[in-house]
């Protein structure tokens, strides 16, 4: 009996996601394919099973961030397709799907074809590396964290290349917030992961997660979120990450108060669905980056959780985060371009510099109380002068109303 | 064909191509784009010897490149300032057309 | 809270020379939209929006949409409209289009012929309610009214606008019963008036009839002293 | 190995020939920015990642987009111009530049690379490096940072927006 | 622009059709996310400052005033609803009072009442929009929007029930109210009012000690005070940079002058300063309607011999000015003694505010052009008319 000669390889909750991955290698075994094709085959799965939870998640993402906004703004959200509005995202599929691709007159077509398409590709490309489980690693690159930071450059050739081939003028001044923004968030954003990789001492995400695996006293996490540089750290990513999705406060752009949809202005149907999912996709790879270096990957929080297959913590964090994005995109208004440089150039990047000594000093005095006592005070000092600066010129209480008298 | 003698072609061409660039575009950022190119080929030059060559526990070609990169970033960084810089002045970044000092 | 409390002062604003944590203010925000998610949850009036089709919101018996016409007991003959025009002359928008009906005489029998209302020309504004002196154009409440007939279906006839006494009352019963008592009061005022005016006439008739008794009388014996002189 | 090569380095040279020769200098940009990530592909076929994937970020991430965005901001008119002038500028370019071509050929040929024995180098180790980095090399580290700090603060002062159009707030 | 010395800067500008390798000339409208309606504007940018700014107004003309002179005087009070759309009661108002003052009409002291009622109601519905949109305009998706709309949906279920509508109330009559206020209103009226402060005060944490609000709007369009009186510039914006001018104060007319209440004033004028007038109005608002409610009358809600077929004001002129929340909102009538009104006019605060636009944008940031647009409160049926 043919079976009994290729055994289904075991598996359990914890490699539950290499099931397709195992599938697809075992009929490949079964009909007699070449070991070659096997492999091909088995990384295939792999990664189509990738792109298929991270597609769903967009899916799911497009439905949860309308219904949170609505929440926030005490409406329902959509609620009429299907329960609850579950098949809202295949209705807006459809209907993208459905709508005139139009180019305009002006557009150079190719590079205004090719703008959508690029910007899916670089975002797909970084969540391969992503350790999204204990025995989930799609692609366990040595130098994982410097080609996530290598592809995520495509992106901002693409938006360039989307608001220049339009032929107009809305796109072209998102294109050039987009770009100007990029460039400058990129910088505190690889900065700051900087500590973690000297702490680590490695590139592979992989490493860095298992190296955030213990407890303090049996019941702290060992993340890099809670040292003195990690929250640091930590706290500008989160800033910077933000920018880098374009998401609110930092989404100018395509501010639609200003310059209507930036760089998407004079996209339609199917290739601004393609924008729109680049950008979710792109959201899910940086979150999870900002989950990988600072909320330790798929570490179980407490220790007793850690029967809990591993990649449901990467998922319960990546959600958790993804969550205090869409709060912040219902809460805050826009900031204004300037400001946006300026707080990237003389606030973040300084900030972001400062982590490096703190990282290597934290681990120069061994890590204990001494680390804490030497790393905090240096880490305060921005801090300190941005207080004084909101007090003396921002700050409400700068102004003072009067009353006319009679 | 010799997988050295490969790069090495690639390496004369992009060169000579880079220097056509330079030569022939009016732009000021063109000619970047020339000079980037010329860059590179230098760069393919080190790495081919470095793979190819005789073996080298100094890494000298990797190190080379890595610098030339860093190098490279600032020149573009900087050239770029000087011709926005020129163009803020004379409203053109055609090298024809900065000829105040012509006599 | 109290709100007499409150009113005088700005609570996000501290007090000047006070100092302030950056990123103070929008942890605040974060609170309050986050308080604003989750109450919406379990407070309704938290909430801004209602489910149309299935939620209704409560409309005041005040609301105002577009005019109907009344009449009392027969849409055919009841109608109180007498075709005046007035309400045609001062509508803002010139929405109302009155053709007065006549016998074939030509004598006009006080009640409209045409009377259309083109309700997507018409705002709503209810002058023509407010100047009718005959009681009889209102305001309905009515709004679940599109249709996919520009034309037709915005272009109200009589058949559509005439609505009858008892609909008003139940629209707005204070206002219709207002109404109702005063047209009683006028009704019997008129009846009284006719009464008066029927027994007025009576007695012209009765003396005109005697005046014309004793205009025969003076003729007949005018007639006889010509005769007697005559014959004298 | 050899084929990979054999398919990256005539589209790494198309991309060069696209860059030099097209006259839009948007689409010039672009494609240098291709030639450089394929030649970025092309280290990381050889066994060169680390260098492949900084070279990636640096060209296409930082040199391209800052020379895309400089087109942006300097809007540079239409290509009739260059078009017009491009057969005279040609031959010169030419001129100058075959003699130069033919003395890298004429070189390689001399050299006779095909007679080098093919020793294949470890993959690079980035611990390797990254140790040499911060000892052989640590004077030209330090050198490099001297020269990039100098080079933000230049760029950051020449860039610097001398005749910003005075507004007509009021000063504060 | 206004010429004033304090304004050294003169705009390069492009002619039309003229391009620039370096201006970039940007149609901001007629149909665009934030211009309120349908307003077009010319900007020239330099990068993304504003060096030229050109207003382009008339997309929603619809010949009000000339309209109202061929028809009766009733007849153009629904239209004046249609103005300023989000608070049609001061409109109502400013037309009725226009009216008496030509034809010499006493209004009933309980018509006062609730005319003051609801005028002040109006400028709490205003001014609770205006925050809603200016966070809108500065891209805060709404929420602060939403919230604004819920409270002032409440406000609008009032009006419901004492005009028959929501926003085209169509209210004034000449000589008091169409209607007296159904029963059980003004207890209503009163718990509304009670809700508004707390309600502020969440609106206030909400917004103003946001740092990127505070960052957005301080120091964003403010021209000088003699700027702003030159221009003619009334309402919450004059009075944020500081210039003690209410017509409530100034003119007081209806019965203003009997409840006590206060001019808050700003001292820069910027946006911020414009938001935070704001607030403190509606407080001072509040603190009007809480006396209104406590002492009002009962009696004739119209005054008996006011006439509403067939009115004809005697040969004369009036011009009549509100404080409506926008500004000094006046109505300019010429009777010839007929029925319908020789000269109409109006003097709009929204468009009278909106022509310093220019001047408090140049030299600012695109981003900055929507904000003082915003601040500057404008509904486009009142500019364009």
């Amino acid at each position: 009996m043919i079976f009994a000669t290729v055994p289904f390889p075991s598996f359990t909750l914890e490699s539950l996601p290499q099931l397709p991955k195992l599938l697809v290698e075992w009929l490949l075994m079964l009909v007699g394919a070449p070991d070659w094709l096997v492999s091909i085959g088995g990384t295939a799965a792999m990664a189509g099973t990738v792109v298929g939870v991270f597609l769903s998640a967009f899916a799911l993402l497009s439905l949860v961030e309308r219904k949170t906004l609505a929440r926030i703004q005490n409406r329902l959200g959509p609620n009429r397709a299907g329960w609850f509005g579950i098949l809202q995202p295949v209705a807006d599929g459809i209907k993208m799907l459905t709508k005139e691709d139009i180019v305009p007159t002006k557009a150079e077509w190719l590079l205004h074809l090719a703008a959508p398409i690029l910007i899916v590709v670089p975002s797909i490309l970084a969540l391969g590396v992503m350790p999204l489980g204990r025995e989930w690693v799609p692609v366990n690159m040595e130098l994982g964290l410097l080609f996530f930071f290598s592809v995520g450059a495509l992106t901002e050739l693409s938006v360039f290349m989307a608001g220049w081939a339009s032929g107009s003028k809305f796109p072209m001044l998102g294109a050039m917030r987009a770009i100007s923004q990029m460039v400058s968030y990129e910088l505190p954003l690889i900065i700051s992961a900087l500590g973690v990789i000297m702490v680590t001492g490695s590139l592979r995400l992989s490493d860095i997660v298992v190296h955030q695996g213990d407890f303090y006293f049996g019941f702290i996490p060992k993340w890099n979120l809670f040292t003195p540089w990690g929250f640091a750290a930590g706290l500008i990513f989160y800033i910077a990450s933000i920018a880098e999705a374009n998401r609110c406060p930092f989404d100018l752009p395509e501010g639609e108060s200003e310059i209507v949809a930036g760089h998407m202005t004079e996209y339609s149907g199917f290739k601004y669905a393609l924008f729109f999912m680049g950008e979710y996709l792109g959201l899910f790879a940086i979150a999870g980056l900002g989950v990988t270096l600072f909320l330790g990957g798929w570490q179980a929080p407490l220790p007793f959780l850690g029967w809990v297959p591993t990649w449901i913590w990467f998922f319960a964090k990546l959600a958790v985060i993804i969550m205090s994005y869409l709060w912040i995109r219902g809460t805050f208004p826009r900031v204004r371009i300037d400001q946006l440089m300026r707080f990237a150039w003389l606030c973040l990047i300084p900030m972001a510099l400062l982590t490096i000594p703190a990282a290597a000093l934290w681990v120069f005095t061994g890590k204990g109380i001494v680390s804490w006592v030497v790393t905090v005070p240096l880490l305060l000092i921005p801090w300190v002068i941005l207080t004084i600066l909101f007090n003396k010129r921002l700050a409400p209480a700068t102004r003072t109303y009067t009353f006319a008298d009679s | 064909m010799n997988p050295l003698a490969l790069l090495l072609t690639l390496s004369s061409l992009l060169f000579s191509l880079g220097l056509l660039a330079v030569l022939t575009r009016r732009n000021a950022i063109l000619i970047l784009v020339g000079i980037e190119l010329m860059l590179n080929a230098a760069n393919i030059n080190f790495i081919a010897f470095w793979r190819y060559g005789p073996p080298d526990p100094e890494l000298t070609g990797p190190m080379f490149v890595l610098f030339s990169i860093a190098i490279a970033a600032a020149e573009a960084a900087v050239g770029l300032a000087i011709i926005l810089m020129v163009f803020r002045h004379t409203r053109s970044t055609d090298l024809n057309r900065l000829d105040s000092l012509h006599g | 809270m109290s709100a007499e409390k409150t009113i005088d002062r700005l609570p996000a604003v501290p007090k000047p020379g006070r100092w302030i944590m950056p990123g103070l203010g929008l942890i605040q925000g974060l609170v309050i939209s986050g308080k604003n998610a989750i109450q919406s949850y379990y407070k309704k009036d938290r909430m801004t929006t209602i489910q149309y089709p299935e939620q209704r919101a409560v409309i005041s018996p005040n609301f105002r949409n577009f005019p109907f016409l009344c009449y009392d007991d027969d849409a055919a003959t009841g109608l109180r409209c007498t075709a005046c025009s007035i309400c045609e002359n001062e509508c803002p928008p010139q929405c109302i289009y009155i053709v007065l009906d006549r016998d074939e005489n030509g004598k006009s029998l006080k009640r409209p012929k045409v009377f259309d209302i083109d309700i997507s020309v018409c705002m709503n504004c209810g002058i023509c309610a407010e100047v009718c002196p005959f009681d009889s154009i209102y305001m309905d409440g009515e709004y679940e009214m599109s249709t996919d007939d520009r034309f037709g279906g915005l272009m109200l006839g009589l058949d559509r606008l005439a609505k009858s006494a008892e609909y008003h009352m139940k629209l707005r019963p204070e206002e219709a019963s207002a109404v109702m008592a005063k047209r009683k009061a006028e009704e019997e005022k008129k009846a009284a008036a006719a009464a008066a005016k029927a027994a007025k006439a009576k007695a012209d008739l009765e003396a005109k009839a005697k005046a014309a008794a004793e205009a025969k009388a003076a003729e007949e014996a005018q007639a006889a002293t010509e005769e007697k002189g005559e014959s004298a | 190995m050899i084929i990979p090569l054999l398919i990256l380095t005539p589209l790494v040279l198309l991309a060069a020939l696209g860059a030099v020769w097209k006259a839009r200098p948007v689409h010039a940009a672009l494609l240098l920015a291709l030639s450089l990530a394929l030649v970025a592909v092309l280290y990381l076929t050889i066994g060169a990642d680390f260098i492949g994937l900084v070279q990636f970020m640096v060209y296409v991430g930082a040199v391209a987009i800052l020379i895309v965005f400089s087109l942006l901001i300097t809007r540079p008119g239409d290509e009739a111009e260059e078009i017009q002038r491009r057969p005279r500028s040609m031959v010169t370019g030419l001129i100058c530049t075959l003699p130069v071509l033919a003395v890298l050929l004429i070189a390689l040929v001399k050299g006779n690379p095909e007679s080098a024995p093919a020793v294949d180098a470890p993959p690079l180790s980035i611990a390797h490096l990254g140790e040499l980095l911060f000892t052989t090399h640590a004077p030209a580290v330090l050198a490099v940072g001297v020269l990039l700090t100098a080079v933000m603060i230049g760029a950051a002062l020449f860039a610097r927006d001398t005749e910003k159009p005075k507004s007509n707030q009021p000063e504060k | 622009m206004i010429s004033d010395s304090s304004m050294p800067y003169s705009a390069p500008t492009l002619e039309p059709g003229e391009d620039d390798d370096q201006l970039l000339r940007v149609s901001l409208g007629p149909q665009h996310p934030s211009t309120h309606g349908v307003f077009r504007m010319n900007v020239v940018l330099d990068g993304e400052t504003v060096v030229s700014l050109k207003s382009v107004f008339g997309y929603l003309h619809r010949n009000h005033e000339k309209l109202a002179e061929n028809m009766t005087y009733l007849s153009s009070m629904p239209y004046t609803d249609r103005l300023d759309y989000i608070c049609p009661l001061t409109n109502n108002w400013a037309l009725a009072h226009a009216v008496e003052k030509l034809a010499g009409i006493e209004v009933p002291e309980r018509a006062e009442f609730i005319r003051v009622i609801t005028a002040e109601l109006t400028r709490l519905i205003n001014h609770t929009a205006f925050m809603g949109f200016i966070l809108g305009d500065m891209g805060a998706w709404g929420s602060a929007l939403m919230y604004a709309f819920r409270e002032r949906e409440k406000i609008l279920d009032l009006f419901e029930d004492l005009t028959g509508a929501r926003m085209m109330s169509n209210f004034m009559r000449y000589g008091g109210c169409r209607n007296d206020l159904p029963a059980g209103w003004a207890d209503r009226c009163s718990i509304v009012v009670n809700d508004y402060g707390p309600f502020l005060d969440e609106l206030e944490k909400f917004l103003v000690g946001n740092e990127i609000l505070l960052a957005r709007t301080q120091d964003v369009g403010q021209l000088p005070q003699k700027t702003l009186i030159n221009g003619g510039i009334t309402g919450p914006m004059l009075r944020a940079a500081g210039v003690n001018y209410d017509i409530r104060k100034v003119e007081p007319y209806g019965i203003y002058d009997r409840f006590d209440f206060r001019i808050p004033l700003g001292a820069k004028g910027d946006c911020y300063d414009r938001i935070m007038i704001r607030f403190l109005e509606m407080r001072e608002s509040l603190k009007i309607l809480r006396q209104a409610l406590d002492q009002l009358p009962a009696g004739d809600y119209i005054h008996p011999k006011a006439k509403i077929r067939n009115f004809k004001p005697p040969v004369g002129e009036a011009y009549a000015r509100i404080e409506g929340p926008k500004g000094e909102l006046g109505f300019h009538l010429i009777s010839d003694g007929t029925v319908n009104p020789f000269r109409y006019r109006i003097r709009p605060p929204s468009f009278i505010n909106l022509t310093l636009l220019e001047d408090m944008c140049l030299g600012l940031d695109l981003a900055d052009v929507v904000i003082i647009l915003g601040s500057v409160d404008i509904v486009l049926g009142e500019v364009d008319r």
